[in-house]
């Protein structure tokens, strides 16, 4: 199954054809999910109109953790299989994964302010994913800094997949430690905890982040196997 | 099993000839250590405090420094070539390399640290502690280290970046590290995070092996 | 009897390709010399012998195993000498040796057999000199001197002649008889002229793509 | 003059072609600053109070761990000899490598810096008197650095050595550079700090320049 | 006219003699070759009319002028190989060589020198090509179009033959002609035998001390 997409002719074709709709589901259901949670749900009773800030904060920390898992899997296939195709995918998800995870500590700061009277604290959850953005920029460093993109490429992804152990972390460390950061829920074993008039537009958000992501990934996937391309003709060129 | 204690035999006798390394490590975290005074102010409440903090950092940072060189002076000359093509498998030869690490650097740091506790005016239950947790804890560093060490050979930058790879990933040991000193100063148990740290080390030993014997294979293409 | 054997390899290095469609038997006694201009791929097809590098495509062989399924017993049977000396400058010469002969054996490094290495490419009386102290030829013998104190029945030299005086380069040769003699085999590319009895000959300018731009190298 | 501006160009140029590099000094930096906080605890009051110490700590081990390579690929690959080698005095060309090196990594420094002293709950003054003591102060540590990583040339353990040797001679602008914004920050001037500063600066413009060419001479021996 | 001369040169490495009483007087146009078996201080040589190296005892001269009194007039007049190839992996091949070019010239690397170089070496094609992905015959190449890039009067090549096929060789042989017909002098130590007209020879050899243990070595 994989094989068929491997091949890179085929690749470009589906994704040429699939982008454009990918980029209308993700305008549509960003725009009725802002939409809904802006002007069609109440304020918390607790925490007034900054809650709002939760249909940002909540789905890209959420991606933030789901892009790194894809590039650990995505590294994972590359090393053991040599996909070319799954290499250049973990690759081109690290900025978008480590811009998601910069806007959930932006967006966690900006409501901490409100909520606990500061911007940052040093607990568990925030530190984690703190050191999840060091995980994605470390390999943004790594896979640059090599001669040679083809180690970059192999290097980066162990580091990757070593670095998958804080995921889980991020995940539980509200549980596992006590934190000023509140505990999961919608993403609990019991079902969601939260009231369906907040549920609704931030499942969309999350849907909304999540065609972005996909949607960016085929763009940057693509411009990476141009650059390729470029890369080998000149390669030709000057080898003659 | 005879692969591991030639290639750690003939690491220690390198350390040993090279002579001044593992003073040279020792020095640098007494020299952090020594600094961070100057930076924060020399009220010893204050120091207390933050001692355990800085010494930890410290080891973290020496630890960092040192394995820089761990694989890339073998990578350089050749030799980690013919060690790969050598019919002893190359997670035997990352752990005895590791291990001639640890002994040359981690343990110097054990013996150092609870001088410098007191110099930072650390109390005698911490400073056991102190002890324990470093045993528990430095081989983890050397383990961790190792994987980024193999990571960067043949990087341009290999000192920043090998610090930027690792530090993150020394973060759990710090942390633990760091609380089974402050939960015994404050008067409870530290049982638990000395098991944690124990724990890491148990998983850290084949992930990291492993992963630093693969980095190696492909380092050498 | 032995036989070294590859069919069909295509050598791809930072996204060009070298050379395809390689392919050659090897007997054990037999030798094999690697020829072609700068570039053409002689240091890299040795890599691919020794399982250093891997190829895009292709199989190497050993009798009928191939040796992608035992890396580690593959390193075991064969000698590499490449461009870096691997001589650690704070050990003496015959530190130098011995660790790789005990590694080797499996930890039982041989005095003697050390000091008769080094006594027949030359240097028997360096012994005890510490590598820093050694000039650019006498590290190179100081690596040949490896190979000659331990058996391995494949030897893959990569221009093992840097650097060597006429007189090393004719110990050397000396070495590659007793070695071919004894049954075994090996790999050479060089620019230099040496003296080898009926051996193979691999042009790698014949195996060079016209057209180095591949699909899947992406 | 000319053969200044060529060198410096050069290693501007293979600073950028390497893209990612100062980049990674930077990440460092903030990975240092951040680390901080798990071993001394997260309380706010503690932390502003360390800020400037742990910021200027964090900038002295930033500068050390790039400076290991500032002669040492030059030197590795043959270039410090032909360089050597020209007509160019070799102290122009020292000068002109310490000047990239600041362009590419102390300035970045500056510029993270203040975003790294809000973090650590710093105040308005504070921090502009430590972009001021930053901009004075760095240019010495990139001198005093080339020194040491000249005198490192060939040797065995370059990182933790070249920290080794040149931590003691970084502690007068640490120190100064810490005091000059506890100053501020206490209400007193900090104008006497930053003169001294400046006063070092120009103390080791020549000195430094002389003593690195002069190791590098005696290196490529 | 030039005259590079040296007399009763002296070189003692790692406590231990080298050569003694070695002197020589090189004239322009002159060549000179220098032999000897591993370890027998050629490269030490080179490095000591270089300027790298100090001479133990004895004086090297351009002119009437002593080189050791202005060690950057010499360095601007010479151009040296020796082991490494002082090559940027991330600088283009012309970028490589112009920045030589132009730190000799005092900032005016010229596109078309360089070209010129790189196509006596026959390596043209590669102008563009990143340093990393050179082969070890393919860098020498590039070190010698360096030294093809500016004129200096003086030539010192240490093994400059190291990796080079047969082709280059011919090539650099032919660049030496040249430099020496427009009066420059050249100086190279090399185990193989390059073709070289009218050249004065050193055996190395000659000049061991019989006694290696020195008691100012102490
Ligand atoms: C920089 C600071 C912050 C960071 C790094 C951060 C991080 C995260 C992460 C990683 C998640 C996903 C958790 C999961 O899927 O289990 C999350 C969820 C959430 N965060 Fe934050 N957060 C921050 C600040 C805040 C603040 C100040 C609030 C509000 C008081 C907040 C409220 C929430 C809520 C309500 C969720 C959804 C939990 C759920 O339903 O699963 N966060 N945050
Ligand atoms: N860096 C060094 N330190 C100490 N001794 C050295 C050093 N380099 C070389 N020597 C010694 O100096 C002597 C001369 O070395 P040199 O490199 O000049 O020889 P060479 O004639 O160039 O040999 P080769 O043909 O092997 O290149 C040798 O005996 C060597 O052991
Ligand atoms: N590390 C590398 N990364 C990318 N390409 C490389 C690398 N090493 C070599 N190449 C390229 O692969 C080709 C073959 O190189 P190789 O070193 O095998 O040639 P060679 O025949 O040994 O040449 P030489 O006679 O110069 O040693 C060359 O064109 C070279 O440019
Ligand atoms: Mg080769
Ligand atoms: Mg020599």
């Amino acid at each position: 199954m994989l094989h068929r997409f491997a091949n890179p002719t085929r690749f470009l074709r589906i994704a040429s054809i699939a982008q454009p709709w990918i980029a209308w589901a993700t305008i549509l259901l960003a725009g009725t999910g802002l939409y809904l949670g802006l002007f069609n749900s109440p304020a918390d009773y607790q925490q007034g109109e900054s809650v709002r800030i939760m249909y940002v904060h909540v789905p890209a920390a959420w991606m933030a953790m789901f892009c790194y898992t894809s590039m650990a899997i995505a590294a994972g296939i590359g090393l053991i299989w040599k996909h070319p195709l799954a290499d250049i995918a973990a690759k081109a998800t690290a900025p978008v994964g480590a811009c998601f995870t910069f806007l959930a500590l932006f967006t966690g700061s900006l409501w901490g302010k409100p909520m606990w009277g500061t911007w940052w604290v040093w607990d568990a959850r925030l530190t984690s994913m703190l050191v999840l953005l060091f995980l994605y920029l470390g390999y943004i460093a790594l896979i640059n800094a090599f001669d040679d993109p083809a180690r970059g490429t192999k290097s980066s992804s162990i580091l990757v997949l070593v670095g998958l152990i804080n995921v889980p972390i991020i995940k539980f460390s509200v549980d596992w430690w006590n934190t000023l950061h509140q505990p999961a829920s919608v993403l609990r074993m019991d079902g969601p905890s939260i009231d369906e008039s907040m549920l609704w537009p931030l499942l969309l958000m999350a849907l909304a982040f999540k065609t972005y992501y996909i949607w960016v990934l085929l763009v940057r996937i693509r411009a990476e196997i141009i650059s390729n391309k470029i890369r080998i003709l000149r390669l030709r060129q000057v080898h003659g | 099993m005879n692969g591991f204690m030639t290639v750690l035999k003939r690491d220690l006798h390198l350390a040993i000839r090279q002579g001044i390394d593992s003073m040279t490590v020792v020095m640098f975290f007494v020299l952090i250590v020594i600094i961070f005074p100057f930076g924060v102010g020399p009220e010893p409440n204050i120091l207390a405090r933050v001692a355990s903090g800085v010494i930890w950092v410290a080891a973290l940072l020496a630890s960092t420094l040192s394995l820089e060189r761990l694989f890339q002076i073998d990578y350089e000359d050749g030799s980690l070539e013919l060690l790969s093509l050598s019919s002893v498998a190359l997670e035997v030869i990352v752990l005895a390399k590791v291990t001639a690490h640890w002994l040359t650097t981690g343990l110097p740091l054990i013996i150092t640290a609870p001088l410098l506790a007191v110099l930072l005016n650390m109390n005698k239950e911490g400073l056991l502690v102190l002890i324990l947790a470093l045993v528990v804890g430095t081989p983890s560093l050397s383990l961790v280290g190792a994987v980024g060490a193999a990571l960067i050979l043949g990087a341009r930058r290999g000192g920043v970046l090998l610090a930027l790879i690792i530090l993150p990933l020394y973060l759990p040991v710090l942390i633990f590290g760091v609380s089974a000193v402050d939960a015994i100063i404050n008067g409870f148990e530290a049982k638990a995070q000395l098991l944690i740290l124990g724990a890491f080390f148990l998983a850290a030993l084949p992930l990291c092996t492993w992963a630093a014997a693969t980095s190696i294979k492909q380092a050498i293409e | 009897m032995n036989i070294f054997s590859a069919e069909n390899l295509f050598c791809v290095r930072g996204g060009r390709t070298v050379f395809t469609g390689l392919g050659f038997t090897l007997k054990a006694g037999e030798a094999l010399v690697l020829v072609g201009p700068n570039g053409s791929g002689k240091s890299s097809l040795l890599r691919l012998m020794a399982g250093l590098l891997k190829p895009a495509s292709g199989i190497l062989r050993w009798g009928a195993e191939e040796i992608s399924e035992d890396p580690e017993g593959h390193g075991g049977r064969l000698h590499y000498v490449g461009h870096h000396d691997a001589i650690k400058p704070v050990l003496s010469v015959s530190e130098n040796v011995s660790f790789w002969a005990s590694l080797m054996n499996g930890g039982s490094g041989n005095g003697e057999t050390t000091l008769g290495a080094l006594n027949t490419l030359g240097i028997g009386h360096l012994e005890k000199v510490p590598g820093r102290f050694l000039s650019a030829g006498q590290k190179r013998r100081v690596n040949l001197a490896r190979i000659l104190s331990t058996p391995a029945p494949l030897w893959l030299l990569d221009e093992p002649t840097t650097a060597l005086d006429r007189e090393s380069i004719t110990s050397l040769e000396t070495a590659i008889i007793h070695h071919r003699a004894g049954g075994g085999m090996v790999v050479i590319s060089t620019h230099s002229d040496m003296q080898l009895a009926n051996h193979q000959v691999i042009d790698l300018a014949g195996f060079a793509e016209t057209c180095p731009m591949l699909e899947h190298s992406l």
